[in-house]
């Protein structure tokens, strides 16, 4: 004591999943959602840039592994809360583009009315709630899902999304710890990506691992590679698997790395160049895309079809989101009360 | 904003007959029947399956299970967190306090999860969620001495109740229970108190309840008393010391209107608009601060609607901008009495 | 309360020569002066050491060290506790809090131990403190537009200031630092902006800022434009537009005084109140929701203080009692701008 | 998983510390202000019983050798933070019995004026925080004090009390981790009584320990016998130590039990029989007051003549506490700035 520790975050070795957890046409799907994040966010960046997307934005480009991953390992039934960088989130629970892309315009079309911009994307007619851009704000809520899973009988488990910046904040402790003692079915789910806006985990933190809070409360934490969706989806299914059992929560925390900036207009010059270039050579888009050819066979035409599938639909999604028109002023006096 | 419906409502548990109920005795029965009535309500807060700081909750967990009377750890955050998702999930949670002080400790999940996710969500969840806040100063010194219904009156999206007898408590907790939206239901910790022990102030918080079911709609205010001359508003503990001094000025020949909110959101200001254009005076009491509270904007709305109808200045009586002090005799001077509601009324009405 | 005093005040970096600053660099400079002058002097707060959300920091770790300009985990609670214990030992934090409304997840920490632990402790203690909490509806949703001012006005134990302009922002930035209080520093997000960008309203928050040292003492308002018809008081960004409405009704023949409050507690309601009784007219203008704000409150002591000097009635614009929206048009329609100032300024002097 | 945590928290066996740890005239310095505190709050209950201390109280009658044991850790000069439960540990810490007392009774020579009470106890010119009753609260601040300490050189350390109910507040985890990550002086240590007021442990923590939370901070954490003074004394000594050379943080969890409920009107039926009588076989003063004579062979009077001593002290305090007055009604509008 004191403990070091590495200021050098850098990808982990040889930790991808086995290819066949999953069925071929299911490990498709995966990297069909993989790349309808990736475009999509492109799309957003695009439009940004152009001034259609107002406010703020913070893209998810590069984490499409651990979302898509933990995804896969969730029933379309269970819930999931989502963070400031949700878009991906919401994709991959099955909101739809187009909603979403109006969402982000402010248009009535969007899936929350153009309410909430954003940093509040969310469906929950498919069991992703509205995000909650206060960051460690979402655990307790996610808890309280859980107990209502658990209080009513449903079998729904909480996937509680939230960064290695928010492990700092004492909501999360204090909903980690109650749904440990009430044995609640939620998996704590943290997007490792090493950075908390500009500010490096090594400066926030002196654990090497999130997961390492787990035992704080007698929950089981693992730590997978994040940029493999099979990786991700094998411990998240354990995590899963177990809440809906009735065993309580668990921490999975998935090691990843932001492609982009904190938000719009963050160059993110605060980064080692050392670690930048480490993470950026582990893509998980075509990572993932060589995986299927390689192991599973599947064929560049089926590869290019979906892509080419993805890009149809990002086209048809951005037509609606245009065609949306703001919502009625006098929207901005409803929905204050039920 | 919805307002609870007898006539839809489910059914609850007939206690008969009229009693003289406590504060607390009444808010329990308003959570028994409620409990009784509908699975999806339950309790949870710090200490209550033995009842909770107030008793609030005697007996509930023997008669109701303590899966519905839930004692937590102390997580503020985490269990008021854990109820807004609860109830997004369809459920009906009523939250315990303990002191309503303690809710700053989870002031982000009220302010901005509680009444702001529906909004920002568009309408697509709902949040039927009660939270039982004890307020207001009673000798523990300043850090359990706030007034909540002054830091959140400000605050869009939410509604806030305070029952200053068992009457109103029981009607208007029933009420926020079956609401679909977030209530804080604050009552003075000086209202509480069981029948066997002596209450702190003269005035009493033990009134008739009747044995029948009732609601006291939420947003309704009440003329408690009715005079000519001025009207005084008036709400929670210094509701009784308004009641006192217009009875000691009746005999002054001073006819005093008290008017008691009842909620403060929504507010029933056309009441106090109505009987202020009837006396043309007028005198607000509270004892949170006087830089916050309700009183600055009933005077704004009251100057707005009805300016030419107020003959004298507008008089307001709020503690001291201090903290409470602990100090038996300091907190006494800290915040309104009787005493000085006489003499505030004395001045309006002889300049 | 204790006013910064020049005479005594440490000397500071002179910078000399006029020069037009933004907000921004002008709190940079009141940062980095007061900084130079007083070892005890040190900013915290997330990101701050690449220049923090609004590059208010920009360039000071390299020049003060990253001792003195510290990035902090993402724990509001736990460093503005800290920043409380700092200040207890004799520091001087300024605790850079990115956007004031994340100052939620630590309201405890405000409410209920910085505003009272030297009351409590009958004096024993003394927190010099600042908060920087950017404020106001910005374009990003509910969660990221609360007007901190509201919900803190009726706190006793802070000072809360609000400039609109350079000038003042770097005036009441170094008297805030020196104060021996807990301050909350609170500028519209829409005010910071640096000068390549291009700023969000027409007006500007760019202005002269002397080379020569001065402070801006706490407490003091400021008439803005002088005028005979109505005062208007209007603080932060809407203060702009009031200004703006002020001008084009001028030709209308109407003459408008425009008094900036600059420091809402303590507020220097005497300058209202010697405008009103000159103008007999008052329109109030804030950001937050109209159940919320100071604007009630001065009111309420116009009514008392100068009830016979009213004209017509007071009237008050702010935002509506809700959420703020995300979609632009919704949002630009919920607070108040120059236009519906414009209105209605007309209609309290025309009826 | 789950673990199953013993919903019974008996003593630790053969826990004391050893006796040559201290000398003895230190020991029985020891000895004289657990006495003292014992004394103390017996006096207080007595008094609030006969209506002379209003408000509410919080007695530490069982608590005294945790206290003394960690305060004779600590230098004179290094800080403490005091709980709702502070009686004992301003005592402890070097307060004035009659200042104390004339505090609990709201008079004007009470250590606050009469502005706190019971609940805000505190004398800052010997180092104690006047106390902070919203539990949880007081962490970050005693973190700060030790950043001060640590940038002013002045080589204090700061103690943070706390108990096992405000573990599970987040304020505490996030100052954990600040005071971990910036190598901050202070001891955070956990009077761990079984109970947050009527709730036991077990309903509310599924660790065995509080101290196991210490490794999510990578910290030290370690849990000791409360009721033995030179067992705690061991314990905070290495903590207090290693955070006085720059070490950093450290979590010390003292296992003790409250003789009395949780505060004046509590009778403490919610407790198990069985474990209340474990407990209360172990009362700490006399268990040390045997020690002495045995192990440190101290003479029957000369502990006669400590407590006779101690008696002689609080009926002093006692008439100054009464003759001192109420504040003037003024002071309420004082000590609101500075
Ligand atoms: C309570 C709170 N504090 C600060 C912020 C501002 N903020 C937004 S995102 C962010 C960084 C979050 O980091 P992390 O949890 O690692 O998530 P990531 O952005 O990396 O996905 C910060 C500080 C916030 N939204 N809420
Ligand atoms: C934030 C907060 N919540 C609740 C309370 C009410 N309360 C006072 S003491 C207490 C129990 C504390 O338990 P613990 O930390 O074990 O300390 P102990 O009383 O056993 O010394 C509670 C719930 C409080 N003071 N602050
Ligand atoms: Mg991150
Ligand atoms: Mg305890």
């Amino acid at each position: 004591m004191p403990v070091t520790v590495s200021r050098l975050r850098i990808p982990p070795e040889q930790a991808v999943g086995p290819i066949d957890l999953l069925p071929t046409e299911t490990l498709k799907g995966v990297y069909r959602m993989m790349f309808l994040i990736r475009e999509f966010e492109t799309v957003v960046n695009h439009l940004f840039l152009r001034g259609r997307v107002p406010g703020t934005i913070h893209l998810c480009r590069g984490q499409e592994a651990t979302l898509v991953g933990t995804m896969v390992a969730l029933d379309k039934e269970d819930r999931i809360t989502l963070t400031h960088r949700g878009h991906g989130q919401a994709l991959a629970k099955g909101v739809d583009p187009a909603g979403l892309l109006a969402e982000l315009m402010g248009r009535a079309g969007g899936v929350c009315r153009g309410m909430g911009g954003s940093l509040h994307v969310g469906d929950w007619s498919v069991g992703a709630l509205p995000a909650i851009a206060i960051v460690g704000a979402s655990s307790p809520i996610a808890t309280g899902l859980a107990l209502a899973a658990k209080r009513q009988g449903t079998g729904r488990v909480t996937c509680n999304f939230f960064g290695d910046g928010t492990a700092s904040k004492g909501e999360l402790h204090e909903a980690m710890n109650l749904a440990a003692v009430w044995e609640l079915p939620v998996v704590f789910l943290c997007e490792n990506n090493v950075y908390a806006a500009t500010t490096h985990i090594s400066e926030y933190m002196k654990n090497e691992y999130v997961s390492e809070r787990a035992a704080a409360y007698r929950m089981p934490g693992v730590s997978v590679y994040g940029n493999d969706p099979l990786a991700v989806y094998e411990a998240v299914k354990v995590a899963v698997d177990q809440a809906r059992a009735g065993g309580g929560p668990s921490l999975v925390e998935c090691l990843t790395y932001r492609r982009d900036g904190h938000k719009r207009d963050d160059p993110a010059a605060y980064r080692d160049d050392r670690e930048v270039e480490a993470w950026l050579k582990t893509d998980p888009i075509p990572a993932f895309r060589n995986r299927l050819r390689e192991e599973s066979g599947v064929l560049q035409e089926e590869l290019a079809a979906i892509e080419a599938s993805v890009e149809d639909e990002l086209i048809a999604a951005q037509g609606f989101a245009h065609q949306s028109p703001y919502p009625d002023v006098q929207q901005r006096l409803s929905y204050v009360y039920a | 904003m919805s307002m609870p419906d007898l006539t839809t409502a489910p059914p609850a548990v007939r206690v008969g007959g009229n009693r003289t109920l406590t504060i607390v005795e009444a808010m329990r029965e308003a959570l028994r029947e409620e409990m009784a009535a509908e699975d999806r309500v339950f309790v949870m807060g710090e200490d209550i399956v033995v009842g909770g700081a107030f008793l609030v909750t005697l007996g509930l967990a023997e008669d109701m299970g303590v899966d519905r009377v839930l004692n937590t750890p102390i997580s503020e955050n985490g269990f008021l967190g854990l109820a807004i998702g609860a109830a997004i999930e369809g459920l009906r949670p009523v939250v315990d306090m303990q002191y309503g002080d303690f809710l700053f400790t989870a002031a982000d999940q009220l302010i901005q999860q509680a009444s702001k996710l529906r909004y920002m969500s568009g309408g697509q969840v709902k949040i039927p969620l009660v939270l039982q806040l004890p307020t207001g100063a009673s000798g523990r010194g300043a850090q359990h001495a706030n007034s909540m219904e002054s830091y959140f009156f400000g605050l869009p999206g939410i509604k806030i109740v305070t029952p200053s007898n068992p009457y109103d408590a029981k009607g208007l907790l029933k009420s926020s229970i079956r609401d679909d939206n977030v209530v804080l239901f604050i009552v003075h910790k000086h209202l509480y108190g069981s029948r066997g022990r002596a209450l702190q102030h003269e005035q009493t918080s033990v009134g008739e309840v009747p044995g029948e079911e009732y609601l006291v709609p939420i947003g309704v205010g009440k003329v408690i008393e009715e005079g000519q001359d001025i009207t005084v508003v008036a709400n929670n503990v210094v509701l009784h010391h308004a009641l006192n001094a217009a009875s000691r000025l009746e005999g002054e020949g001073i006819s005093v209107e008290v008017i008691d909110p009842r909620t403060l959101v929504p507010f029933d200001i056309d009441l106090v608009i109505e009987s202020v254009e009837k006396t043309n005076r007028l005198l607000i009491v509270e004892e949170n601060p006087a830089r916050g509270g309700w009183g600055p904007w009933v005077i704004s709305e009251v100057i707005r609607r009805a300016f030419y109808s107020i003959d004298a200045p507008i008089a307001r009586l709020a503690a001291n901008d201090t903290p409470i002090p602990f100090s038996p005799p300091l907190e006494r001077a800290s915040v309104p009495t009787e005493e000085r509601i006489v003499e505030a009324i004395r001045q309006v009405i002889h300049g």
